[in-house]
């Protein structure tokens, strides 16, 4: 169990009495897309927050392909090659849509120095236009991002976790406010992601559908601690789990 | 030449509006009077007032904007610091610049442009010395002081003044312009256990250090310069005012008819009453008028030199209030007052001679 | 028939300063009905539910309730007609407590009523009624969905505007969100809601409207339209990758 | 030790008028996410309005109410409608800057159009000294610091127990929410100034007898205040009392015991110090959770 | 971002613009000269204010402690016999390094608080200036600051040295514009707009916050330097906090992530003043009249008087948006 890509064991973060995450410890394999479900108020984001520097935990070890990486900083673990999303939505409100992601690229080109003498779009003005047309949003691309809708948004989100290209990618509730179609697309996206270039994900969503079809094993967060960890159909069968999060 | 064009270039907003006010009002007056009796050799003044904003930067542009009209004479500013820069302009242009600025600085650079409307700290602060330690023989004393230049300028040209006097200065403590709360300030004077303290700093502060000595239960001499017992200053302070004893060099309380009608007359056009700085302004225009009249002619560098070796004495030209004359250098000379409050109001209670006409002290005290 | 309308946009054109999102729209809303907005990001759902609620002005049109024009009234005067607006994204005061929100939420009702209702809303959402003395920007995101939901129904609207319920919320709780609307429209109550979990939205819901860049492209039953083949097509993107310019979205980064 | 309480009661006496004016920052940014670099002309103003109906023959009680209502007239409506209306949506640079323009406004508009004097103030109370174990004070100094006191918490009640004053919180946190629950935003922010202006008129009663009337009084108040709510907390009305004292009584014992030319330089350290480990002030409430 | 370039009209100013303050100290005499140096000073310094403010995002109420930093390092080098050639990149290196230190409570603290931070180090540096006399000449000043000379020739007169300053502008507005254009720029931004998504992103937002704060004190420490020997003479006065919060209003008036905005910023701030005292009738109201018109300008622009060419774009936009979405929705119509 040693090559595993990310591995947390004994997380813990507590906010006064309230045991926000109380001791969750997983592993994602390199190329898994794994999910994380579990009622509103589990600890699910704040998991999240913890594994990816934006706060401290009590208590617990990160791992990331066998170096520790507890503590780091979200730009280290940017430049590790891990990318997310937020739960809240998170744009550059007063950029356009096309600068937005091209920021998001830009900082894994070449050195802060060399920067200063490179092209406004650091050449990856084609990335972003594909992307653009992929998450079709096309006719808001020269929008500044807050004037969009808060679907549009999450898509830019969405998208500029991909624009660097990272190993893992980390997705909070990816499909919140997406048009159905275009979350069947988002999905088609991780799978192709995930075959082609081995991407990893983690991704917490309440959207059962797409849970359910796209991730090869998922976790289950209840009262921040793990319910259960297995395949969908396992997650799907398990009584507790049903009880507690999915309903009939 | 039609006009005689002067440029009053003053603090009326910022820190020095209240001097450059009263300067400016002063020097308006005087201009309406003059006009009115028929102008400076026939030729009428015309004036232009323009605000420094109590910046030495903007004072300097505002000279050049002056000497870009062509201006005679240039009025102003009245704040050390601004007048240390501006005066540099007028000087290459060869404009006369008359100011209200009191540090000893301003006529150091041997710049023979600028003449002074007052007193410099340099002759003041030896009249103030001589007090303290020969008139009321102070052993010891403590400075309060207002911590920017004309505060420091005054705190090292008195202690200079008493370098060689039998009085020690025994606390030098600093406070700000704007300062309020001054409990700190007289306490430490008090924990010095000086003979006496000497307050040094602008009216409003003054007023509050009097009133912070009194409440604190001070009853040993305070003694100031000209700021300490200005009108304002008995206003604001009220009672807190009494028994605080101030060099002026120019007061409206003093008893010379010409003075009192200056009082009469300023107090008439703007409804309040004039500190020294309407005084400077005033009297320097019509230093300005004395000067060239004796000159004969309109120009600027001849002036310049009569105003060198000027002496007017006020029953020929009561404008300049009191008699005075200039040095080399231009600083002026004049007699000058010891004050005290009494009820209220400020009383002379001895006149100083000039420093030209000889050292003996006054010993009469004259009586308004 | 026309009394059992309870909302009527009539030719409506309303946007953000000058761009126009809404272009002469007009549909009806039966009273006591849950009614589905549907349509793709951006499509205008949100702008719709802004302007019934007059935070947008309408530049032309009119807005009927009740055969009543309300374009132009201010939110006090709508909520005192029994109007209430859940918006999308994050709505709550983020320094005050979860109380303080909640009692924020019937201020138009006066403290006394609110007090009595708070404990009945918490009912439904035993979360929030945990923590209901923590900081409202405390909570989870669901958490907050459920405070905003649960401070509209302190209301007790008769006309009920919800932009996305299920945003952030459980399943289970999306459940008993429906379950509770279905009921509140089962007293009277009509709903106007946008959702994008179409299919469990129409489950629940009596009518669907759908929008296309401001323009109504579809008004039907609710079971019409899930029996509808067209419906993966429509709404649900048939499970294919999107994309008008062709190619996958993998493919481009590569 | 009798030389560091009188240092002690005077620094609270100063500290109590800082309090006063700072007490409009906090208010200001609780209620309306606004920062008004004008407050101190807030204060200066009334206090020449209270000056001009006593010259006037009116006696002082009545001069302060009619100053009051005059004050929420200019201060409070005038000022609501001409700059925070307009700029409100705009976020905070805007109106920060236009409250910069306003206090050059107001400050040169009373030195031009009025007097560049200082004009003395009387007191709300005699004239009268304690000597209490050789300790000074006023009366003066004990009035104002008794009525700071009452009017801080005051405000902090109103804000913080009040459905009104939360509601004027939630103004200021979420103007578009705060609408859609039917709070009467326009309203609230009226409200908001309308007290601002009452406190201000309440702070130049106080404060003037001292500050004496000048234009340019409130740019040495103004300043203090901002410190002393920074350091007391921004968000907090208690913070505004406990940072006006702090730093009165700071810049005393500094000015005493360490060096008076830097006095303000030990306000400063603490303020340095405050920022760095606690940025939201000594009182104030944290931040939002972002993530 | 280049929007201001793209468009003709923009274009056709800044030529105007150019030939105008070419050509017009030609005209002009000591004063006008003087006061256009000024201006340009004021340029220098709020162009790197309105990268801390406008592009990167960190309210910065201290700039004026820079500008004095520079002034007072170029002051008192020359009065030590060292070359004004020498003291400006002195002047410029210490304020980069100042600045960078000033950048780190802005890693800790941000927005309002971030503002108290920066005056607070703003009334410290002003101290300094005031009470240690040994250095700094306290309240006294520094007088007599000569202007240099450059290949043998002296900039003492007002015109040369206009010219000079105004070479010195262009230069650094060149760099600024460079450094806006490139990946920096977007990364500047993105600080401003949402510094956590930004850090997740790669973005090193503690770098470019530092940098933002160095490479502005950079601007501020020149134009300090230049305003010492324009006036000839310095003392605490113009650079305590009330100079940074002048400087804040003339970023924000001109348009804060304009990258024009500081010269119609510093011509509101410095030439306004000086104008509306000439206007007959007003004179000894100038002052509050310049308050006034403060007050309506951000009435009339809140972003700022840059926004106006923006505004007329984003109004452009929204038509030609409507257009198509009009267009989409027809041709949705005509399907179903
Ligand atoms: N900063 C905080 N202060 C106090 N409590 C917090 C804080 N952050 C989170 N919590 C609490 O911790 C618990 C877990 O929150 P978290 O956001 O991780 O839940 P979640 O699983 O992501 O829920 P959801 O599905 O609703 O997004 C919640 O009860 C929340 O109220
Ligand atoms: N404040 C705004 N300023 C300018 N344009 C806006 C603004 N808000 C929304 N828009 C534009 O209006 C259009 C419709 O937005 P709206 O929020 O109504 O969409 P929606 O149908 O609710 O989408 P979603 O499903 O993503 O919530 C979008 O193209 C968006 O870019
Ligand atoms: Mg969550
Ligand atoms: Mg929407």
């Amino acid at each position: 169990m040693s090559n595993a890509l990310l591995k947390v064991t004994g997380l813990k973060k507590a906010y006064g009495a309230i045991q926000a995450v109380g001791g969750v410890s997983f592993e994602v394999m390199p190329g898994e897309i794994f999910g994380v479900i579990g009622p509103n108020g589990s600890g699910k984001t704040t998991m999240f927050n913890s594994v990816l520097g934006q706060i401290t935990p009590d208590a617990g070890t990160i791992e990331l392909k066998g170096q520790n990486i507890t503590g780091l900083s979200p730009l280290e673990l940017s430049r590790r090659g891990v990318g997310r999303t937020f739960q809240t939505l998170q744009v550059f409100g007063k950029m356009t849509v096309r600068d937005n992601l091209i920021v998001a690229a830009q900082e894994h080109h070449g050195s802060m120095w060399s920067r200063m003498f490179a092209p406004g779009d650091s050449g990856l003005g084609d990335k972003a236009d594909a992307l653009i047309d992929q998450f079709r949003i096309r006719h808001v691309a020269d929008s500044l991002a807050g004037t969009l809708s808060y679907g549009q948004q999450k898509l830019v989100d969405i998208a500029m976790a991909f624009m660097a290209e990272p190993d893992l990618v980390l997705l909070d509730e990816p499909c919140a406010g997406v048009n159905p179609s275009l979350v069947g697309g988002i999905s088609s996206l991780l799978k192709e992601l995930n075959k082609t270039r081995k991407g990893s994900f983690v991704v917490i969503e309440h959207n059962m559908d797409f849970v359910m079809d796209l991730c090869h094993r998922i976790m289950v967060m209840v009262e921040g601690k793990v319910m259960a960890i297995g395949t969908p159909a396992e997650i799907r069968a398990n009584k507790q789990v049903l009880d507690a999060y999915l309903g009939n | 030449q039609e006009v005689i064009k002067i440029a009053n270039i003053v603090e009326l907003s910022g820190g020095g509006a209240s001097a450059g006010t009263n300067f400016k009002n002063g020097v308006e007056l005087a201009v309406k009077e003059i006009n009115a009796a028929g102008g400076i050799l026939g030729k009428k003044i015309q004036t232009t007032t323009n605000d420094t904003q109590s910046n030495p930067g903007v004072a300097k542009g505002l000279t050049q904007k002056a000497i870009d009209n062509d201006v005679f004479a240039i009025f102003g500013p009245v704040f050390s610091g601004s007048i240390m820069v501006s005066m540099a302009e007028s000087r290459r242009a060869e404009v006369p610049n008359f100011t209200g600025g009191e540090a000893a600085g301003i006529t150091e650079q041997g710049n023979p442009y600028v003449f002074r409307t007052s007193f410099t700290q340099a002759s003041a602060m030896p009249k103030v010395a001589r007090y303290i330690s020969e008139q009321a023989k102070l052993k010891t004393i403590a400075i309060i002081y207002v911590n920017n230049d004309f505060g420091k300028g005054g705190l090292d040209a008195l202690k200079k003044a008493l370098a060689n006097s039998p009085t020690k200065v025994v606390a030098e403590v600093s406070t700000d312009s704007g300062q309020v709360d001054f409990s700190a300030a007289v306490l430490k004077a008090k924990q010095s256990n000086a003979d006496g303290v000497f307050a040094y700093s602008n009216e409003e502060e003054s007023a509050r250090i009097l009133r912070e000595l009194k409440k604190q239960g001070w009853t040993k001499p305070i003694i100031g310069e000209t700021t300490l017992t200005g009108q304002k200053v008995i206003e604001l302070a009220g009672d807190a005012a009494n028994g605080a004893i101030a060099h002026v060099g120019l007061t409206v309380d003093a008893p010379q008819p010409a003075i009192r009608a200056f009082r009469a007359k300023f107090e008439k056009e703007y409804k309040y009453v004039s500190d020294h700085n309407g005084m400077k302004g005033y009297s320097g225009i019509y230093i300005l008028k004395a000067a060239i009249e004796k000159t004969g002619k309109l120009d600027r560098k001849a002036v310049a030199a009569t105003l060198h070796t000027l002496k007017v004495k006020a029953a020929d030209q009561p404008g300049v209030l009191m008699d005075v004359s200039f040095d080399a250098k231009g600083d002026l000379d004049r007699e000058s007052f010891m004050i005290e409050v009494k009820n209220g109001k400020q009383e002379v209670v001895s006149i100083l001679p000039a420093l030209g006409a000889g050292a003996a002290p006054a010993a009469a005290a004259a009586k308004k | 028939m026309a009394d059992d309308i309870c909302i009527e946009f009539d030719d409506v054109v309303a946007g953000y300063k000058d761009f126009m999102i809404l272009n002469n729209l007009s549909f009806k809303v039966r009273r006591g009905s849950i009614t589905l907005l549907l349509g793709p990001n951006g499509a205008g759902k949100s702008t719709v539910l802004k302007t019934l609620f007059g935070l947008l002005k309408p530049r032309q049109g009119r807005i009927l309730l009740n055969g009543e024009n309300i374009a132009g009234a201010s939110q006090k005067e709508l909520l005192a007609k029994g109007i209430a607006f859940v918006p999308q994204g994050r709505n709550l005061f983020g320094q005050l407590t979860v109380f303080q929100n909640l009692e924020l939420g019937g201020i138009t009702l006066g403290t006394k009523i609110t007090h009595e209702r708070i404990p009945e809303v918490l009912e439904f959402f035993p979360r929030v009624k945990e923590r209901l003395h923590s900081q409202a920007s405390a909570l989870s995101g669901g958490e907050q969905k459920q405070l905003e939901v649960g401070r509209a129904l302190l209301l007790r609207p008769k006309v009920l505007l919800i932009d996305e319920p299920s945003i952030g919320l459980s399943p289970l709780v999306v459940q008993d969100v429906f379950k509770l609307l279905q009921k509140l429209a089962a007293q009277g109550t009509t709903v106007l809601m946008v959702e994008q979990n179409v299919k469990s939205a129409l489950k629940m819901a009596d009518d669907a409207i759908a929008l296309e860049s401001g323009q109504l492209v579809l008004h039907k039953k609710a079971s019409e339209l899930l029996a509808d083949p067209n419906i993966e097509r429509l709404f649900l993107g048939g499970g294919h990758v999107p994309g008008a310019a062709g190619g996958s979205v993998a493919s481009a980064l590569l | 030790m009798t030389d560091f309480l009188q240092l002690l009661f005077s620094g609270l006496a100063t500290g109590a008028i800082y309090a006063l004016a700072a007490l409009g920052f906090t208010l200001l940014w609780q209620a309306s996410g606004t920062i008004n670099f004008a407050q101190g002309e807030f204060v200066m103003l009334p206090a020449f309005m209270m000056l001009g109906f006593m010259s006037l023959g009116a006696p002082m009680l009545v001069s302060f109410v009619l100053t009051v209502l005059l004050a929420i007239l200019v201060l409070g409506w005038v000022f609501k409608r001409g700059v925070v209306d307009p700029l409100f949506k705009y976020g905070m640079m805007p109106i920060v800057v236009a409250t910069i323009g306003l206090s050059i406004f107001m400050r040169n508009g009373v030195r031009a159009g009025y007097s560049a004097e200082a004009h003395p103030f009387p007191s709300l109370f005699a004239d009268k000294l304690f000597n209490i174990a050789g300790v000074t004070v006023t009366l003066q100094d004990i009035g104002t610091f008794v009525l700071a006191m009452a009017i801080v918490m005051g405000t902090q009640a109103f804000l913080a127990k009040t459905v009104t004053g939360r509601a004027m919180q939630a103004v200021a946190q979420n103007t578009e929410s705060a609408s859609v629950l039917g709070i009467n935003v326009p309203r609230m922010i009226f409200y908001t100034f309308a007290i601002n202006a009452v406190l201000a008129v309440a702070a130049a009663l106080l404060v003037t007898p001292t500050y004496l009337a000048k234009f340019d009084m409130g740019e040495g108040l103004g300043n203090k205040a901002f410190f002393a709510a920074i350091i007391g907390g921004f968000n907090n009305s208690r913070g505004a009392l406990v940072g006006g004292l702090l730093v009165g009584v700071c810049e005393n014992l500094a000015a005493a015991y360490i060096s008076p030319a830097y006095k303000d330089a030990v306000a400063l350290v603490i303020f340095m110090v405050v920022i760095l480990f606690k940025p939201q002030g000594l009182l104030g409430k944290k931040e939002e959770r972002k993530v | 971002m280049n929007a201001i370039f793209n468009n003709k009209f923009a274009t056709l100013f800044t030529v105007l613009g150019a030939l105008l303050v070419l050509v017009a100290p030609q005209y002009l005499k000591n004063y006008g000269i003087y006061l256009l140096t000024y201006w340009l000073i004021f340029i220098i310094a709020t162009m790197g204010l309105n990268l801390t403010i406008g592009y990167a995002g960190q309210k910065s109420l201290g700039h004026a402690a820079f500008f004095g930093i520079g002034a007072y390092t170029v002051a008192i080098m020359m009065k030590a016999g060292i070359s004004f050639w020498l003291g400006l990149p002195a002047a410029a290196l210490l304020c980069f390094a100042i600045g960078l230190i000033l950048g780190f409570p802005a890693l800790r603290v941000q927005t309002i608080y971030l503002a108290f931070a920066t005056l607070g180090f703003n009334t410290a540096v002003w101290l300094v200036m005031r009470n240690e006399e040994w250095l700094t000449g306290g309240t006294f000043g520094i007088n007599n600051i000569a202007r240099p000379v450059i290949f043998g020739y002296s900039l003492e007169a007002n015109r040369p040295y206009y010219y000079f300053v105004l070479a010195v502008t262009l230069v650094l507005a060149g760099l600024l514009w460079g450094l806006l254009r490139s990946p920096w720029g977007k990364a500047f931004k993105a600080l401003r707009d949402n510094p956590i998504r930004a850090e997740s992103l790669g973005v090193d937002i503690r770098n470019y916050t530092l940098l933002s704060f160095a490479i502005g004190a950079v601007y501020a420490g020149v134009a300090g330097a230049l305003f010492a020997s324009l006036v000839q003479f310095i003392e605490p006065a113009p650079f305590a906090v009330g100079a940074s919060i002048m400087m804040y209003l003339m970023v924000v008036v001109g348009g804060a992530g304009y990258f024009l905005g500081p010269v119609i910023g510093a011509a509101v701030g410095v030439v306004l003043p000086e104008w509306l005292r000439d206007v007959p009738g007003v004179a000894n109201w100038y002052l509050p009249l310049f308050g006034a018109a403060v007050v309506l300008l951000m009435i009339w622009l809140p972003d700022g008087l840059l926004s106006i060419p923006d505004r007329i774009k984003a109004k452009r936009a929204a038509r030609a948006a409507s257009a198509a979405r009009t267009a989409a929705a027809s041709r949705i119509g005509a399907s179903s």
